[in-house]
C-alpha cells in the first residue's frame, strides 16, 4: 500500500473526519438555489470520505489490530495538555467504516427525498456536520477531543429533528398543553444527551486530575489497567461516565428520549440516529469506561447486565403495544442495544466482540428499517399500523425489503443481526470470572426470551403492515414504490446484512484481536 | 480623643443614609441620602488618616477624590431624575415600576 | 476630658441629629438645608482632624455647588415645597429601620473591636504636602477623575437637555 | 481442513472408511446451489418460460443426483469426513461453517433430495396459476437449501443457522396466502413456537460450547465419549435444552401446536416440510448428538422418551377427531414424530432414524395424495368428500399404499421401522411405553383408515365434479408409493441391515440393540395393532353405511370435546401466555413508559420550570413585596391595596442588596 | 518606554476623539489595540508605575486587549443604532470610550484609589448611557435603578476601602496585603467586613445574586448596544477588579470568603437560569442568562479562595471571560438583527424568522448554543476550564459546585435553545408585522463575523485563548 503512504501519520483519518465539515462550510457559501450543485458536492465529499476511509482500512494492519494505528498526536490545547490524538484499532475501524458508509447512503436517499421544508442546503450541511462528529468520535483518542466530537452530533441532530421533523401535534403526559412532536422530541433528545455528557465531562476531568493530568486515552488505559484509579473516586467517575454513555446507548431507564426522537425525526435523521449515534455510547463504554476503570467495570457489570436485560424485555414488550410503525422500530432499538450492552457487561472477549458486531449489525439493519419505514410514512402519510396493511401488494419492493429487514432484525441466523444476539448470550452465560454468574445467566435467559418477543413483535408488525389485503383507503391511490434513489441507498445495506451474516469475519477479523487484547489488559482474562 | 466616637458617628451617618434611600420617595431626596453615605465614608478616611498620622495623607487624598466623584454622581443623578421627570411628570421613584415583571 | 473633646462630641451629636433630620423631615427644602448643616459640621470635624484642605473642598464643592444643584433639582422637578406627608414610603419604614440599624450594629461592633487608638486633634495643616502628593503619586487618578467629571458633565447635559424633536416622536 | 480427531473418531474400529474424495469435498455445492438458485429465481424467474420453476427443479434434481451418488459411494466404500471454513474468530472460539459427509448426513441429503424433487415436480402443477408462483419456488428452493445447511452442519453454529433458516422458510411458505389473516397468523404461530423452542437450542448450544470450548459437533461428541469432565457437569442440562429445541421443530408435545396450523400453507409445502424434512430436524439433531446423549446425558434421554411417548399417543388421539384431511395427516405426523423421538429416547438410534427415513416417503406420499384430492374437490373437509376412489383411481391407490405403510402392515416401509422401534422398547424393558406405542400404532391405523374411508369410499358429498389430477402430480405419487413400499427393505433384521451400517458410522460411539431377527413380541403386537385398527375403523365407518355418522358411534362426549379442542393447549397458550404478554404486559410497559417514565421526565422539566417561576416571580421579583405586605398588613390594612400598586421596585432592589450584605456579613462573622 | 507611551495613548485617545464621529472612534479603538499587541509581544517583565499602584503585566495587557476589542465591537453594534434614532453620537462614543478607559485602568490598578477611580470611570458613563433612549420610559427607569444601586454599591466599596485603609494605613495592594499578614489581621472581622462590603459593591457590577436585581430591568431598558456592553465589558470590569482584589489583597483570608462565594455562585447560577427559563423578552432572557454566567465565572474564584490555589481560578475565570465576551456580544447582535425586522419584546413573535434571515438564524444558533456550552462552539471550553478548576483540588465545595454547574448547564440549554427553536422551527406568527428589513448592515455583519469566528475558533482551537488565560493567571505571583 505504499502508494497511499501519503495518508499515513494521521492524515487519512484527519481527512475522514474533517472533509465533511469542510464541505459543509463550503456549502454554506453556495447560494440556496444551486440545489443540484449542493447535493452533488455533498455526495461527492461523502463518497470521497468513504473512499478515504476504505483506503485507511486497506492500510490498516489487521495482524496488529489490537494496536492503535494510522494515527497521530499533535498538540491541541497545550494549557490543559489535551492533544489532537487520533488513531484506529480493530474496535473503531468497523464503526468508522459504517459511519462513512451510512452517511453516503443517507445522502443518496436525500437526493430525492428531502422532507418538508425542503431546503437541501440546510439538510445536506447538517448531515455533513453530523458525519464529522460521528467519524471524529470513532477516531478520537483524547478524552477532550472525544467529548467535542461526541457533542458535535447534538446540534445537527437537534435541528434535523426540530426543523424537518414530524409536525403532528400530540399530547404528552405530564404536560398541560399539546405540543408538536418534533419540538418535544428535539428538546428532549438534546436535554437528555446533554445531561449525560455534562456529567461525563466531570468524569473526564476526574480522570485527568488523578491520571497525571493527561487526557490521552491510551495513557489513561495504561494507568487504569495498572490500578491508578480506585475507591470512591473511581466509583464516582464510572458513575458519571456510565450516565453519559448510557443515555446515548440508550439503556433502560434512560431511553425515553429515543422513541420520541426517532418517531419525530425525518427519515435520514432516524437512520443516522439509529445507525450511528446510538453507537457512540456503547463505543464509549468499550473504548473508555471499561479499559480505564476495569475495577469499576467489574463492580458495575452486574448492574449493567440487569439493566440490559430489562431493556431487552422492556423494549420488546413496549414494541408489542405500539401502533406507530416508527415508534415500534425505535423501541426495538432499545432492545437491540440491550443485547449490545449485555455483551459488553460480560466483560469477556466473546461478549465484547458480540457487542461490536451487534453495533454494526444494528446500525445496518435498524438504519435500513428506518429508511424503509420513513419512506413508507412518506408515501402513506401515516405511520399508524392500524391503517396500513397489504403493503406487499401496494409497494412490493418496499415491502420485500421491509420483510427482509425485519427478519434480519429479529436475529435470523445467516443475517447480520444474529451474531450480536447469539454471541452476547454466549458471552453472558460465562461472564468474566468473579462476576455473579446467577445474575448473568438470568440476564441471558431474559435475553433469550427477548429474542422470542423480538420475533413476536416484528412478525406482528409484518402481519399488520405488509400482509393482508390493502385497506380501502389506499386502493385507488397512486402510491409510489421505492424509486432508484431509495433502492441505491437500501440495496447495499441488504447486501451488507447478508455478507456480515454469512461471513462475520468481516467484523470479527478486525475486532477480535483488539478485543482480546483489551480484555487481557483490563481484566487479565 | 478616641477615634471610636468619630467612627461610630460615621457608621451612624452611613446607616441614616441607608434609611434615607430606602424610605424616601422623591428621587432628589434619595440623592441627598446618598450624599450622607458618601460623607460618612469621607469622615472615615479623614479620621483614619488622623489616627494613623499618615504622612502620605492617603486618607485625605482619598476623601478629596470621593468628594469629586460624589459631585459627579450628583450631577448624573440629577440629570437622570430630570429626564425621568420630563417623561413622567413625577420624581417619585416608587412610581417607576413599568418593568415589574 | 479636654474642652476640645467635648466640642468634638457635641459636633458629632450635631452631625447625627442633622443627618437624621435630612432623612426624616417632610419638607424637601428643609432636607437640603439640613444636609448643608451636616456637611458643614463635617467640615468643622475635618478641620479638627487637621484636614483643612479637605474641609475646604467639602465646603466649596458641596455647599457651594452641589447643594445649589440639589435645590435646583428640587425646583425643577416641582416637588412640593412645603411639608409633604407623601414624601416617605411608609411601607418601607419598618424594614428600612431594621436594615439601617443592623448595618449600624455590625459596623459599630467591628469598629469598636478593631480601633481603639486616639486621634490627634488639630495638629496643623498639611495642604502643601497634600498638593505635592496629589500631583506626583496620585497624578494618574487625578487625571482620570477629570474624565469622570467630564463624562458626567457631557452626559448629564445630554440627558437633561430638552430635546423636542425626539421627545415628540417618542411620545406618540 | 479435515479434523483429525474426528476422522479417527469416525473410523474407530472401521479403518476402511475413506475421506470420500472429490465427491465429498464438493458436497458444499448442494448446499450453496439452492441459495444461488433462489436468488436467480427471485430476480430472473419471471422472465423464464416456467416462471422459475425450472431452476428450482434443476436444483433439487441436482441435489437428488448428487446425494444418490453420495449414498452409493457411502454404501459401497463408507465415507466419513468433514470440512470447515473459518468465518471469523471470537475470543478463543472459531466460528466455522462447513459440511459433514457421513452416513447420517448422506441419508438426510438423500431424503431431502428425493422428496424435494418429487414435491417440486408435483408443485409445478399443483401451484399452476396460483398467486406468487415464482416466489413460491424461491421459498421452496430456499427451504431446500436451509435444510441442507442444517443437515450438513459440522458445527452447532451452522446447525443453529440452518435451524432458524428452515423456520423462516416455513414462515414464508405457510404464509404463502398471506392475504388471509388466518394464514399469516398460522405462519407466525409456527415461527414463534419454533423460536420459543429455539431458546432451548440456543442456550443448549451455549452451554455445550462453553463447557467444551468448541462449537464443532465432532469435538463435542469426542469429548462426551471420552469422559471429559467439563462437559459432564452440564450434560443433563445441555441435553434437555437441545431437546427443547428439537421439540419445537419436531413438534413434540406441548410445542406441537404450530404444526396442524401450518397446514394453512399449500399442500406441497406440507408434504415437503411438515412431513418429510423440516419436522425431522429435531430427530436429526437427536441423532447427530446421539453419542453425547448416550455417553453423558442418559438422564436427558429419559425426558426425551417421556415426551416422545406422550406425543405419539396424544397427537394420535387428536387425529381421530379431525375433519380436515390435512389436519389428520398433520396430527399423524406429530404422532409419528413422537415415535421417532421415543425411539431416540429409548436409545434406539437406528430405529428412530429408520422411521424418519420411511416416514419421509410415505408421509410425503400421503400429503401429496391429500393435495391431489383437495386440488380436485377444493375443500379440506372430509365431510365434503367421499367416494373419490372412482374419480381419482391413481390418487386413491397411492394413498392406500401410503396408509398401509403408515399403519405398519408388512411388507411396506412403516412396518419395518415401527417394528424396530417397538422391538427396541421391548428390549429395553420400557413396558408401559411399549404398550402405549402399540396403542399408538392401533390409533394410527384407526384414524388413517377413517380418513381413507371418509375420503374415498361412500358417496361423494361435495359439489362439482372431481377428477383425477394431472400427470405431473400423479407421477410423484407413484414414485413415492414405490419408495413407501421398498424403503423399509433396507433394514430387515436378519436379512439386510444396510441402513444400520449407513447411519451408525460411529462404531464405538453408539451402543444400541440391534435385533438379529424379528422381535416376535414386537412384530406381532405392532402388526395386530395395525390390523385391529383398520378393522375397527372399517367396522365403525364403512359398516355404518354413511361414513360421517361413524363419528357418532364412538363419540364419548367429554373425551371427544377435549380432543376437538386439542387438549385446550391453544386456549391455554393464548389465555395465559400470549394475551398477557401481548395485551397486559405490553400495554403495561407502554403505559409505564408514557405515564411513569415520560411523565417523570416531563415532570422534571415542569418542575424546573415551576421552580423557575417561583424563583423568578416570588423571590426575584415579588419577594420583598410579600414580606412588606406581611409586615404592614397589621398596621395599615385599608391602605395596603393602594400601596401595593405603588410599590417602588427600586427601593426593593436596594433592600435586597442591603439585606444580602447584612446576611452575608452575619454569616461570615458569626458562623464561619 | 513604549509602555508609557501606550498608557498615554490609552489616556489620550478618548479625549482626542471627543465629538468626532463614529468612524474615528472605531478606528481609534482599533489603533489602541496595536500598542497592546506590541506590548504583549515584547513583554519581558511587569512594568510597575506610581509606586506600585499601576502595573502593566500580561494579565492587564490581555484584558486590555479584550476590553478594547469588545468596545470596538460595541461601536460597530452601535453605528446603525445611534444613527437610526439620531442619538447624540459624539457624546455616546465619548461616554463609551470613557467607560473603556475606566476598564483599562482597572486592569492595571494595584491600589485602592486607582481601582476605585477606575471602577467609577467605567460605570458612571454607563449610568448615563443606559438612559440614552431618552424618550423611552423603560430606559429611564432602568437608568435610575442602575444609578441608585450603582451609587450604593460604590459607597459600600468605599466603606470597605476605608476600613482597609484604617487597618493598614496603606493604599497599594501589596502593602496592604503585607501589613495584613504582618499584623495577623488576615482573618480578622474587620478585614472580612471590608471584604464583604467590597464584594457586595463589585457583586453589583458583575450582577451576582443578591446584587443582581437591577440587571434585568436595566438591560431591558437600555439601548441594545449598551446592554451588550454592560453585560460584557462592564461585567468583565467587575470581575477583573474582583480577581485582582481576591488574589492580591484577600488571598490569605479566603476560607470563609470562599465558602460564601461558593454559595453565592451556586445560587446565582440557579436563580439566573431558573428565572431565564420564564422570560419571553429576549433581552431579559439574556440578562438572566448573564447573571447565571456570572455565577459560572465566579465559581473558580470562589473555589480558589477556599484552596488558595489562585492560578487555576484566575486562569479559568479569565478564559471564561474572554470567550464569554464574544459569544454574548454575538447574542445581542442576533437580538438586534431580529428586532430590526420584527420590533417586539416577545420573542415568540419571531417564529420562523430564520427562513427570511438565514444568516441571523445561523448567528443565533452559533452564539446561543455557544452560551449553552455545546461543542465545538467556544462556550464549551469556557465551561470546561471552569469545571477543570473546580475539580482540580478534589475539594468538596468544588465538586458540588461542579455538579451544580453541570445541572445548570442542562437547564440553561433549554432557554438558550428556545430562540433558535422559535426562529427556525416555529411557524410565523400571523399577527406580527414584519419590517421586511432582512438586510444586515455591514457594521453588524462585521460584528457578527468577528464574534462568529472568535466563537468557533475558540471552540475548535481553544489553545489560543487558553494560552491567554494561562499567561494571565501567572500574574498574581509576580
Amino acid at each position: 500500500m505504499s502508494s497511499f503512504s501519503f495518508l499515513d501519520s494521521g492524515l487519512g483519518l484527519t481527512v475522514v473526519v474533517f472533509l465533511p465539515l469542510i464541505s459543509a462550510i463550503f456549502i454554506f457559501l453556495i447560494p440556496k438555489k444551486q440545489e443540484m450543485l449542493i447535493k452533488l458536492i455533498t455526495l461527492g465529499s461523502a463518497i470521497v470520505t468513504f473512499l478515504v476511509s476504505l483506503v485507511v482500512a486497506l492500510q490498516f494492519d489487521f495482524n496488529d489490530a489490537a494496536e492503535l494505528q494510522l494515527g497521530t498526536k499533535v498538540s491541541w490545547i497545550s494549557s490543559i495538555n489535551s492533544n489532537y490524538e487520533i488513531g484506529i484499532d480493530g474496535i473503531s475501524l468497523p464503526l468508522l467504516l459504517l459511519s462513512t458508509f451510512i452517511s453516503v447512503l443517507a445522502i443518496i436517499y436525500s437526493f430525492e427525498h428531502l422532507p418538508e421544508p425542503k431546503n437541501a442546503k440546510g439538510m445536506m450541511s447538517l448531515i455533513l456536520i453530523l458525519e464529522t462528529g460521528m467519524n471524529g468520535t470513532f477516531v478520537a483518542l483524547d478524552l477532550i477531543l472525544f467529548f467535542v466530537f461526541f457533542e458535535l452530533v447534538l446540534l445537527p441532530m437537534y435541528f434535523m429533528i426540530g426543523i424537518w421533523g414530524d409536525k403532528t401535534v400530540r399530547s404528552v403526559s405530564g404536560l398541560k398543553n399539546d405540543i408538536e412532536t418534533r419540538l418535544y422530541a428535539s428538546i428532549k433528545f438534546f436535554v437528555f444527551t446533554l445531561f449525560g455528557s455534562a456529567f461525563m465531562l466531570l468524569g473526564f476531568l476526574g480522570l485527568y486530575f488523578r491520571g497525571n493530568k493527561t487526557f490521552s486515552i491510551p495513557e489513561l488505559i495504561e494507568l487504569g489497567t495498572n490500578g491508578a484509579f480506585t475507591g470512591t473516586f473511581a466509583t464516582l467517575v464510572f458513575a458519571v461516565l456510565f450516565l453519559g454513555f448510557a443515555v446515548k446507548v440508550p439503556m433502560w431507564p434512560l431511553h425515553t428520549w429515543l422513541p420520541d426522537a426517532h418517531t419525530a425525526a425525518p427519515t435520514v435523521g432516524s437512520v443516522l440516529l439509529a445507525a450511528i449515534l446510538l453507537k457512540l455510547g456503547s463505543y464509549g463504554f468499550v473504548r473508555i469506561a471499561l479499559p480505564i476503570l476495569p475495577e469499576q467495570a467489574v463492580a458495575w457489570a452486574p448492574a449493567i447486565a440487569i439493566l440490559s436485560a430489562i431493556g431487552i424485555i422492556y423494549g420488546s414488550l413496549a414494541c408489542l403495544a405500539q401502533t406507530d410503525l416508527k415508534r415500534l422500530i425505535a423501541f426495538s432499538s432499545v432492545g437491540h442495544m440491550g443485547f449490545v450492552m449485555l455483551g459488553i457487561s460480560s466483560l469477556t472477549s466473546i461478549g465484547i466482540n458480540a457487542a461490536m458486531i451487534g453495533m454494526v449489525a444494528h446500525g445496518i439493519i435498524t438504519g435500513l428499517l428506518f429508511f424503509v419505514s420513513g419512506s413508507m410514512a412518506h408515501t402513506y402519510h401515516t405511520r399508524d399500523m392500524g391503517r396500513l396493511g397489504g403493503n406487499m401488494k401496494l409497494l412490493p419492493k418496499t415491502g420485500a425489503i421491509l420483510a427482509f429487514t425485519a427478519m434480519a432484525s429479529l436475529g435470523l441466523p445467516g443475517l447480520a443481526g444474529f451474531w450480536g444476539e447469539f454471541m452476547a448470550l454466549l458471552g453472558a452465560y460465562n461472564p468474566l470470572p468473579g462476576l455473579n454468574v446467577t445474575i448473568f445467566r438470568s440476564s441471558m435467559v431474559a435475553g433469550a426470551i427477548g429474542t422470542v418477543l423480538t420475533a413476536g413483535y416484528l412478525l406482528w408488525m409484518l402481519q399488520r403492515v405488509n400482509l393482508g389485503e390493502p385497506k380501502e383507503e389506499w386502493i385507488d391511490q397512486e402510491l409510489h414504490d421505492a424509486d432508484n434513489y431509495e433502492l441505491v441507498a437500501w440495496i447495499p445495506l441488504v447486501i451488507l446484512t447478508v455478507l456480515i451474516g454469512v461471513f462475520p469475519k468481516l467484523i470479527f477479523g478486525a475486532t477480535n484481536d483488539a478485543v482480546i487484547a483489551l480484555v487481557a489488559k483490563a481484566f487479565g482474562g | 480623643m478616641s477615634i471610636q466616637p468619630i467612627l461610630i458617628a460615621a457608621a451612624a451617618l452611613f446607616s441614616i443614609g441607608i434609611y434615607g434611600i430606602l424610605v424616601r420617595r422623591n428621587a432628589v431626596m434619595v440623592l441627598l441620602s446618598i450624599e450622607l453615605i458618601l460623607n460618612s465614608v469621607n469622615i472615615n478616611f479623614v479620621a483614619f488618616n488622623a489616627m494613623l498620622s499618615d504622612v502620605f495623607l492617603n486618607g485625605q487624598i482619598f476623601s478629596i477624590f470621593i468628594i469629586t466623584i460624589a459631585a459627579a454622581e450628583v450631577g448624573i443623578g440629577l440629570a437622570i431624575v430630570l429626564m425621568l421627570f420630563r417623561n413622567r411628570e413625577t420624581a417619585n421613584i416608587n412610581e417607576f415600576d413599568l418593568m415589574k415583571w | 476630658m479636654e474642652a476640645i473633646d467635648i466640642f468634638s462630641y457635641f459636633l458629632l451629636l450635631l452631625l447625627l441629629l442633622s443627618g437624621i433630620k435630612v432623612v426624616t423631615t417632610s419638607n424637601v427644602i428643609h432636607a437640603a438645608i439640613f444636609l448643608v448643616f451636616t456637611l458643614a459640621t463635617t467640615a468643622i470635624l475635618f478641620i479638627l482632624l487637621s484636614a483643612e484642605f479637605v474641609a475646604l473642598v467639602l465646603v466649596l464643592v458641596y455647599i457651594g455647588a452641589v447643594i445649589v444643584l440639589f435645590l435646583f433639582g428640587v425646583m425643577i422637578t416641582r416637588a412640593p415645597l412645603g411639608p409633604n406627608a407623601e414624601l416617605d414610603n411608609d411601607q418601607n419604614k419598618l424594614f428600612a429601620t431594621l436594615i439601617s440599624l443592623s448595618i449600624f450594629g455590625i459596623f459599630t461592633y467591628i469598629l469598636l473591636q478593631t480601633f481603639d487608638s486616639t486621634v490627634v486633634i488639630s495638629e496643623g495643616t498639611s495642604t502643601k504636602l497634600l498638593g505635592e502628593i496629589l500631583l506626583s503619586r496620585f497624578v494618574f487618578p487625578f487625571e482620570l477623575v477629570s474624565f469622570v467629571l467630564l463624562g458626567a458633565l457631557i452626559g448629564g447635559i445630554t440627558l437633561a437637555r430638552k430635546d423636542n424633536a425626539l421627545m415628540d416622536e417618542d411620545q406618540i | 481442513m479435515v479434523n483429525q480427531n474426528f476422522v479417527n473418531f469416525l473410523a474407530e474400529g472401521k479403518p476402511e472408511y475413506t475421506d470420500g474424495g472429490v465427491i465429498a469435498e464438493f458436497t458444499w455445492l448442494i448446499v450453496v446451489l439452492p441459495f444461488l438458485a433462489a436468488l436467480f429465481i427471485t430476480f430472473l424467474g419471471k422472465y423464464l418460460p416456467l416462471k422459475g420453476a425450472e431452476l428450482a427443479l434443476g436444483t433439487v434434481l441436482f441435489i437428488f443426483l448428487y446425494s444418490s451418488a453420495l449414498l452409493y459411494e457411502h454404501a459401497t466404500k463408507g465415507i466419513a469426513n468433514e470440512f470447515f471454513i473459518n468465518v471469523g474468530s471470537i475470543g478463543s472460539y472459531d466460528l466455522e461453517f462447513g459440511w459433514v459427509v457421513d452416513g447420517l448426513s448422506i441419508m438426510m441429503y438423500f431424503v431431502v433430495g428425493t422428496v424435494s424433487s418429487l414435491v417440486f415436480v408435483y408443485a409445478t402443477n399443483y401451484m399452476q396459476g396460483e398467486i406468487r408462483y415464482t416466489f413460491f419456488f424461491t421459498s421452496l428452493t430456499l427451504f431446500a437449501g436451509s435444510m441442507l445447511v442444517l443437515v450438513s452442519s459440522p458445527t452447532l453454529l451452522q446447525l443453529l443457522i440452518g435451524w432458524e433458516l428452515v423456520g423462516v422458510c416455513s414462515y414464508l411458505l405457510i404464509g404463502h396466502y398471506w392475504e388471509k389473516k388466518e394464514n399469516s397468523s398460522a405462519a407466525m404461530k409456527a415461527f414463534i413456537t419454533n423460536k420459543i423452542a429455539d431458546i432451548g437450542l440456543m442456550i443448549g448450544i451455549i452451554v455445550l460450547a462453553l463447557s467444551t470450548k468448541t462449537l464443532r459437533i465432532s469435538e463435542i461428541l469426542y469429548q462426551s465419549t471420552h469422559d471429559y469432565e467439563d462437559i459432564k457437569t452440564v450434560a443433563y442440562l445441555g441435553g434437555v435444552l437441545l431437546f427443547i429445541g428439537a421439540m419445537g421443530k419436531s413438534a413434540q408435545f406441548p410445542l406441537h401446536v404450530w404444526l396442524p396450523d401450518a397446514m394453512a400453507g399449500p399442500t406441497p409445502v406440507s408434504a415437503l416440510m411438515h412431513a418429510a424434512t423440516m419436522v425431522t430436524a429435531g430427530v436429526y439433531l437427536l441423532g447427530r448428538m446421539f453419542p453425547f446423549y448416550q455417553g453423558m446425558a442418559s438422564e436427558a434421554l429419559d425426558v426425551v422418551l417421556l415426551f416422545g411417548v406422550i406425543t405419539l399417543l396424544g397427537a394420535g388421539l387428536v387425529a381421530v377427531v379431525q375433519d380436515d384431511l390435512k389436519k389428520v395427516l398433520a396430527y399423524s405426523t406429530v404422532s409419528q414424530l413422537g415415535y421417532m423421538v421415543t425411539a431416540m429416547g429409548s436409545g434406539a438410534y437406528t430405529a428412530g432414524l429408520f422411521h424418519l427415513w420411511t416416514h419421509a416417503f410415505f408421509k410425503a406420499l400421503l400429503f401429496l395424495g391429500a393435495g391431489s384430492v383437495i386440488h380436485a374437490v377444493h375443500t379440506n373437509n372430509m365431510s365434503e368428500m367421499g367416494g373419490l376412489r372412482k374419480e381419482m383411481p391413481r390418487t386413491f391407490s397411492t394413498f392406500i399404499i401410503g396408509t398401509v405403510a403408515l399403519a405398519g402392515l408388512p411388507p411396506l416401509a412403516g412396518f419395518f421401522s415401527k417394528d424396530e422401534i417397538l422391538a427396541s422398547l421391548n428390549h429395553e424393558g420400557h413396558n408401559i411405553y411399549f404398550i402405549i406405542s402399540v396403542l399408538g400404532a392401533f390409533i394410527t391405523a384407526f384414524y388413517m383408515t377413517r380418513a381413507v374411508l371418509l375420503t374415498f369410499f361412500g358417496e361423494y358429498r361435495g359439489d362439482g365434479h372431481p377428477h383425477e389430477s394431472d400427470k405431473m402430480m400423479t407421477i410423484p405419487l407413484i414414485v413415492l408409493s414405490g419408495f413407501a413400499i421398498v424403503a423399509g427393505w433396507v433394514n430387515i433384521p436378519g436379512v439386510y441391515t444396510g441402513f444400520t451400517t449407513w447411519v451408525t458410522t460411529r462404531k464405538n460411539a453408539i451402543v444400541e440393540y440391534h435385533p438379529e431377527s424379528f422381535d416376535l413380541v414386537a412384530m406381532f403386537s405392532g402388526f395386530s395393532a395395525g390390523i385391529f385398527g383398520i378393522g375397527l375403523a372399517y367396522y365403525v365407518y364403512q359398516l355404518s353405511g354413511k361414513a360421517v355418522d361413524g363419528d357418532q358411534k364412538i363419540k364419548i362426549k367429554p373425551i371427544w370435546k377435549i380432543l376437538e379442542n386439542k387438549y385446550y393447549l391453544d386456549f391455554i397458550y393464548f389465555k395465559f401466555i400470549i394475551d398477557p404478554v401481548k395485551i397486559t404486559f405490553a400495554k403495561f410497559i407502554d403505559s409505564f413508559n408514557t405515564n411513569i417514565l415520560d411523565r417523570f421526565v416531563n415532570g422534571v422539566g415542569v418542575t424546573a420550570s415551576k421552580a423557575g417561576d417561583i424563583v423568578y416571580k416570588n423571590l426575584d421579583q415579588e419577594g420583598i413585596d410579600k414580606v412588606l405586605n406581611l409586615s404592614s398588613s397589621g398596621t395599615d390594612t385599608i391602605g395596603s391595596k393602594v400601596k401595593l400598586i405603588q410599590t417602588g421596585k427600586t427601593q426593593q432592589y436596594l433592600m435586597y442588596f442591603l439585606v444580602g450584605v447584612i446576611v452575608i456579613s452575619l454569616i461570615i462573622l458569626l458562623v464561619l | 518606554m513604549t509602555i508609557v507611551t501606550a498608557i498615554s495613548l490609552d489616556l489620550l485617545l478618548p479625549r482626542k476623539l471627543k465629538y468626532i464621529v463614529a468612524l474615528v472612534s472605531i478606528l481609534g479603538s482599533l489603533i489602541a489595540f496595536v500598542p497592546i499587541i506590541f506590548q504583549y509581544a515584547n513583554y519581558s517583565s511587569p512594568e510597575i508605575l506610581f509606586e506600585g499602584s499601576y502595573v502593566i503585566d500580561k494579565f492587564s495587557l490581555i484584558l486590555k486587549g479584550l476590553f478594547i476589542l469588545v468596545t470596538y465591537l460595541t461601536f460597530l453594534l452601535s453605528v446603525n443604532f445611534v444613527e437610526s434614532d439620531e442619538y447624540y453620537q459624539g457624546e455616546y462614543y465619548f461616554l463609551l470610550l470613557s467607560s473603556l478607559l475606566g476598564a483599562l485602568v482597572v486592569t492595571s490598578s494595584r491600589d485602592l484609589l486607582t481601582m476605585f477611580i477606575g471602577i467609577e470611570l467605567a460605570s458612571t458613563p454607563m449610568f448615563l448611557l443606559s438612559g440614552w433612549k431618552k424618550g423611552d420610559q423603560k430606559s429611564n427607569e432602568g437608568s435610575i435603578k442602575f444609578f441608585l444601586l450603582g451609587v450604593l454599591s460604590a459607597s459600600l466599596i468605599l466603606y470597605g476601602f476605608s476600613l482597609l485603609y484604617g487597618v493598614t494605613g496603606k493604599l497599594v495592594f501589596s502593602d496592604i496585603a503585607n501589613t495584613l499578614i504582618q499584623s495577623d489581621l488576615n482573618q480578622s472581622p474587620v478585614t472580612l467586613l471590608s471584604a464583604i462590603l467590597i464584594l457586595a459593591g463589585i457583586g453589583f457590577k458583575i450582577s451576582i445574586v443578591p446584587f443582581h436585581s437591577w440587571a434585568p430591568d436595566t438591560y431591558e431598558g437600555a439601548p441594545l448596544p449598551v446592554t451588550a456592553y454592560l453585560s460584557v465589558s462592564s461585567k468583565a470590569t467587575g470581575f477583573v477588579a474582583l480577581i485582582i482584589l481576591i488574589s492580591k489583597v484577600f488571598y490569605d483570608s479566603g476560607q470563609g470568603l470562599g465558602i460564601i462565594l461558593v454559595f453565592i455562585s451556586g445560587i446565582t447560577m440557579f436563580v439566573g437560569n431558573l428565572s431565564a427559563l420564564q422570560q419571553t423578552n429576549p433581552v431579559r432572557l439574556l440578562a438572566y442568562s448573564s447573571i447565571a454566567q456570572a455565577g459560572f465565572i465566579l465559581a473558580p474564584m470562589a473555589v480558589a479562595g477556599i484552596t488558595s490555589n489562585y492560578e487555576d481560578g484566575v486562569y479559568a475565570s479569565v478564559t471564561y471571560l474572554i470567550i464569554y465576551a464574544f459569544m454574548n456580544i454575538g447574542a445581542f447582535l442576533v437580538i438586534n438583527l431580529l428586532q430590526r425586522n420584527i420590533q417586539s419584546d416577545d420573542m415568540y413573535d419571531w417564529g420562523g424568522l430564520a427562513r427570511e434571515m438565514p444568516l441571523a438564524g445561523i448567528f443565533a444558533v452559533i452564539f446561543f448554543f455557544s452560551l449553552a456550552g455545546i461543542p465545538p462552539l467556544g462556550g464549551w471550553f469556557a465551561k470546561f476550564v471552569v469545571f477543570r478548576s473546580l475539580l482540580s483540588t478534589g475539594e468538596i465545595f468544588g465538586l458540588s459546585l461542579g455538579i451544580i454547574g453541570a445541572i445548570n448547564a442542562v437547564i440553561a440549554l433549554v432557554y438558550y435553545s428556545r430562540i433558535s427553536k422559535i426562529i427556525w422551527m416555529d411557524s410565523p406568527n400571523e399577527n406580527v408585522k414584519s419590517n421586511n428589513d432582512t438586510l444586515i448592515p455591514s457594521p453588524l455583519r462585521v460584528v457578527g463575523f468577528v464574534s462568529l469566528i472568535l466563537t468557533i475558533v475558540s471552540g475548535i482551537f481553544p489553545g489560543i485563548f487558553s494560552n491567554l488565560g494561562e499567561a494571565s493567571s501567572i500574574f498574581f505571583n509576580s
